[in-house]
């Protein structure tokens, strides 16, 4: 044993707001989308197999600031920050509402900011065409009115605002029944985006990636809910099948898998907002949120699916409008087996001495390294 | 947004970040000055008096015991960070786990002034060293079944019964004792329970190992023949130890050794898939990705008990994936390797002791189907 | 050696890889004619009467059908090898699954000499198209619970109730329905019940589409508004509807067709693995080896049913593993693809078939929940 | 559709002998194991963290012949095949016999022959030397009076029977406690050993293989059965545990994955006895044994531990004298991630078209690629 006792003995003690950070959305904020979300929720349509972009809810989301949510006040938008912004993905997603949030705004926004590229209203999605002009999976791209392409062209990032009048739009639908269409631009358009930073380009994945984390984060959540009413409500054998004990289980799982997710997503999201994506741990945090809201979401749907038996696989029943979307988003941005890879190499790039360095910090090298 | 399971989660600010560092700092001279060889599940398996009162001499024990009892004063989130510092790097804390997790917390808030002064200086040092006695052979999860009997007698109590699965008894000074001091009404089970501070080396007291399948001694059977117990030595309130025992199951229930008991495996692991004696596999980074996540959860709920929430459910959540969780790395690894491909290996030791100990994650403390049920529970199905 | 849970295993003899061999020869001429896109699931999806017909003519239905009925008076062990090579290339065969799986062989233990020579033979051919009619709106997995009413009338029997997820009845000729004859006695829940041979277009039968979560429509709910069954239309014994739905569970829920719904899945996952469009992942080899287990025991199963011996147990082991693994791999391979990997790729049609499909794999023919109490009664725990 | 109505209908139905054929063991050689490992359990001291050979049960299995099992009739031994040796092996397993018949029998007395030497009694067992001569994890070899070593040798493979008082032998125990060495051999002893045909090195870790598959399952038969004991015995809340669904769902779900084992193991024996181990499915067919009968030690030893509660980590209870040795022997002749990554090239390599003949035959190539 070494000798330096009393070393560490503070004179005064620290107080619990100079230890940890809570990282809560605006509670002013939840308060409008929870109105909104319940009141949509409450008026929409029957489900549907074909989903089909709601101009109205978009409409009603342009007059409270919330579609421009992420955008600098300097450029029209309400100056939020991605906190506040994963609180807004989630609930849209919990109401299975087809806007394109995360891509007109999160994505599309933030790079016509950093680009410095005008926003002029109209309705965007976001893609990264391949070196021909390519883009496949473009979710919403027939529905908007410009498609704001990051390029890598020659070793050098550039984002262009193309106006969908000039792609061309193949129409195809994903598993969730969305519009995710093939974009094939001019390379004339694309030539003349204008040169980012390299750190765009590589931010672009995180974000985007992350944004779906936020998004199917909640929409297990409101899957929880929807388990829970079903399991109280529906009687078999003479009582509600959430007093059997297997079916408790199962959905003690589903939520607690549920909860995992969020907290991975949270503190990710978190760290995002507090280095304002600059924190060299972010592809770590991002990994992490993506590894548990995927992992997350094969239990959830399974579980939600079983709980709710076969009314729930019913077009007109709730649970798909959930379910589908979950599983449409965790494959984008990278797929689940991506992001463990990613996640692997880290860790063993860390190995036995710094992998709680790593879970910590999200650095799998010492700072100096890392800056190399 | 839906009724949450888990409280928000909080950042980790500098000034806690800083703490980290100086525990770190210290552990890893220790480790290299060979004062310790990293293990599993070390908070029950490594018994170290001598490592438990450096850490007393440090100020990093007695973490939330007001300095008026020999404590540090501080909070729970510089217990949590120390906690999983000592954890991660497989430390020898089993001497002082009980103590510092639940008995120093319950004498504050039952415990009379005269006991708190007794005993929480010395544990605040590392040099009281406490046991708990809550199962017993026939009682498994359903502890309201004990059958340890407290009779009146003048001045005190006198306590017959077995006591099961007392990790440590054989090392330690004292216990707390679950037993029954009024007869069993069946229809209220949780009534005529009491906690009594019990005297290891009194008379009446034997002590009997129990050998775990790997051959190592933990556990211990305790046999309470008649021991008295004088009434200063009752904890709380005669009538009331059903009610004092569960009121702090939070705390047991979320700390980080319900996540990082194999920690040590894990990181053998990445460090051998770097070397190439492992086959790179996504796996890995699942389980990283599932630590990292968890670590975060445990240190939400740390702030939510810090705050006075009630977080009994959060931490049955912490407890059911993080056990499992654990528990899965250790199969993990074992799923990818193969006898013969290394000898002498450091791996290999972690690995054997992570599959001997990983029965008892999922069982001590609540087992995962009692766990399941108060998640049910919080959830409103029952 | 303890009781086992399933039948010992048996060895395919060349008679029977014969005849397997013959009708994969046939499919893949199909396949290679165009005459059918292989699919997920298309003993519930793929629906047509030509092949049906087809596999009439070619002697491979209405298998262990006597020939005095019109049918080949065979083996279930050869049905099983039919059945096996149909799902694996993924053939259109809803038409004909349900007469041939338990029409068949209900009609041919309970069913009168008319009702034999009525049905049989236009089974036999692909002719006659049945569907069943067992679940009703509140009854779920509590099949006892049943609401459908046959009051008795002159010459026969009324019909009021109604039955849901009755796959196919907008297709099919006829469907059997479960019904109380006699009013329900909660002491005896499963007395009273009686099975009706129900003709699809008589009047006062009404057919409605239950669309799936996918847009598809593949079930229906079938209300019967009072119609009449002529008392040649009864099935068995009045009264004794419990016992004769679930003396052949065994043969519905042991077959092949609750391991290889999403085969041609995994098929696919390999080829992209070899390919280099899917990451080579040990995954693929642990779900391949599953499929080759749950091969064998079905098997056994069918050895077993060959041999008239009870095998209720086992039959309730292969379809909670096999449903459950059929749908693991839709999940398996969901989380290898990126989306936007590729595009107009079969992989993805196929996926995202499974996905939607695989929420039932583990409801229909008995719930994972329901059977899982099946095995533990089996092993004596109920 | 093509034109070929009744092309296949049969004149005469076949019988269902000649469709298929049962591979069970001979019941009299089952009914002398039953009696013989009841007793042994009956009679067999409290379990120990270290486990030593039982040279009192030898002795009782070499005077039933039950030791020399599958050795020829001419070469002193019982004649017994590969569903025969399987059952021994099982029952032993499920007795937690400290005996090395799977060495001393099945490998060894199987490597004496095809190298023609004698085989002149004690107790052997098996191991695979490096090119150095050492031989890592030699289970019993302490014990052995003689070592049967199989080693590659410049592209030939030879047999060598060597006297363990000619080796170095580094005492190791394994997981389960027994004695599981490192064994240095002399290399003229290796160079001294008979040259046997490569098809004998290759079968070598196939046999192995299974063997340890037989022996797994048989434990985890034993333990379905010590489950249920327990779980019908055990009082909790007023009940016995076996009535709570959650137990309920443990147990059959652990009873579920031992028969998958035991059906994939008894599939592979099966044709390894139909064909001598010559079936070009072979690899296949003991990959899939090994796959299943790994995985599903990690339900079974999980659920088991999990169902028995705190008892069941006792070195006094039997429950450790089964987990520990079936985690010990799937790490055997290869790990199951190396199996998984053998058959996933099985199947990849098999590909969309022929997939399902690989799982029917083994072959994921046609009969004449095979051969090529």
């Amino acid at each position: 044993m070494t000798d330096r006792s009393q070393t560490s003995q503070p004179s005064e003690p620290t107080e619990p707001s100079e230890l940890a950070a809570a990282t809560t959305p605006d509670p002013d904020l939840v308060a409008v989308l929870d109105d909104l979300f319940i009141d949509y929720r409450a008026t929409r349509a029957t489900p549907t197999a074909v989903v089909d972009l709601d101009r109205d809810l978009w409409q009603r989301l342009e007059e409270l600031g919330l579609t421009r949510l992420t955008g600098s006040e300097a450029a029209g938008g309400s100056g939020g920050g991605w906190v506040d912004a994963a609180a807004l993905l989630g609930l849209a997603a919990a109401a299975a509402a087809p806007v394109p949030l995360a891509e007109h705004d999160v994505l599309g926004g933030w790079l016509l900011e950093s680009a410095g590229l005008p926003n002029d209203g109209g309705i965007r999605t976001v893609c990264r065409p391949d070196p021909s002009g390519v883009a496949l999976n473009v979710t919403w791209a027939r529905d908007a009115s410009r498609i704001v392409a990051l390029w890598e062209d020659r070793d050098q990032w550039r984002v262009a605002d193309v106006p969908t009048s000039r792609v061309a739009v193949e129409e195809r639908r994903n598993l969730a029944g969305e519009p995710c269409d093939t974009v094939e631009f001019d390379l004339d358009d694309l030539e003349a985006g204008t040169v980012v930073p390299h750190e765009i380009g590589e931010q672009f994945h995180l974000r985007g990636a992350l944004a779906r984390c936020a998004q199917v984060t909640g929409a297990m959540e409101r899957i929880v809910e929807v388990v829970l009413a079903h399991v109280r409500e529906r009687q078999q054998f003479g009582r509600p099948i959430g007093r059997f004990q297997a079916v408790q289980h199962l959905v003690a799982d589903l939520a607690s898998e549920t909860a995992l997710a969020r907290t991975a997503t949270d503190a990710a999201v978190a760290r995002a907002a507090a280095s304002d994506w600059h924190d060299p741990g972010m592809l770590f945090a991002v990994g992490v949120a993506k590894s548990c809201v995927g992992h997350a979401a094969s239990v959830v749907v399974r579980g939600s699916h079983q709980a709710l038996g076969a009314i729930g696989t019913t077009l007109e029943h709730e649970l798909h409008t959930l379910t589908k979307p979950i599983l449409a988003r965790r494959s984008e941005y990278g797929s689940l087996q991506d992001w463990d890879e990613t996640l692997t190499a880290l860790a063993a790039s860390a190995g036995h001495d710094r992998l709680w360095t790593l879970i910590t910090t999200g650095r799998a090298k010492p700072a100096k390294e890392t800056h190399a | 947004m839906s009724a949450r399971l888990v409280p928000p989660g909080a950042r980790e600010l500098p000034a806690l970040t800083e703490l980290r560092h100086e525990v770190r700092a210290f552990l890893a001279e220790q480790v290299e000055a060979g004062a310790f060889v990293p293990h599993v599940d070390t908070w029950l398996t490594r018994w170290d008096r001598d490592f438990t009162r450096e850490l007393g001499r440090r100020g990093w024990l007695g973490m939330v015991v007001p300095t008026d009892y020999g404590g540090q004063g501080r909070t729970y989130l510089e217990r949590f960070v120390i906690t999983e510092e000592l954890l991660v790097v497989g430390a020898p804390v089993a001497a002082h786990w009980i103590a510092e997790r639940q008995i120093g917390p319950s004498l504050l808030r039952y415990g009379t002034e005269e006991q708190k002064q007794a005993f929480l200086p010395g544990i605040s040092r590392g040099e009281i060293v406490f046991g708990i006695g809550m199962s017993e052979p026939d009682s498994g999860s359903d502890l309201a079944s004990v059958r340890t009997r407290a009779e009146r007698v003048e001045g005190g109590w006198r306590l017959t019964g077995t006591k099961v699965w007392t990790s440590g008894a054989h090392e330690a000074d004292a216990f707390f004792a679950l037993a029954r001091s009024a007869p069993l009404d069946p229809a209220h089970r949780h009534e005529g329970l009491s906690q009594f501070i019990v005297d290891l080396r009194a008379p009446g007291v034997t002590i009997r190992p129990i050998i775990s399948m790997g051959g190592d001694h933990h556990f211990n059977e305790v046999h309470l023949d008649g021991v008295l117990i004088p009434d200063d030595r009752v904890l709380g309130e005669v009538g009331q130890g059903w009610a004092q025992v569960t009121s702090e199951l939070a705390y047991e229930r979320s700390g980080p050794e319900r996540v990082l008991s194999t920690f040590q495996l894990l990181a053998a692991a990445a460090q051998a898939m770097d070397d190439g004696r492992l086959p790179t596999d996504p796996g890995l980074g699942r389980h990283v990705a599932r630590v990292a996540a968890l670590h975060h959860m445990s240190f939400a709920v740390s702030t939510a008990l810090e705050a006075h929430q009630d977080a009994d459910t959060a931490a049955a959540v912490v407890k059911v994936l993080g056990t499992t969780e654990e528990g899965d790395i250790a199969d993990y690894v074992d799923t990818l390797t193969a006898s013969g491909w290394a000898i002498h290996d450091e791996l290999d030791t972690l690995l054997h002791a992570a599959i001997l100990q990983r029965p008892g994650f999922t069982l001590r403390g609540g087992t995962n189907e009692i766990l399941r049920g108060v998640i049910a529970r919080g959830l409103g199905m029952r």
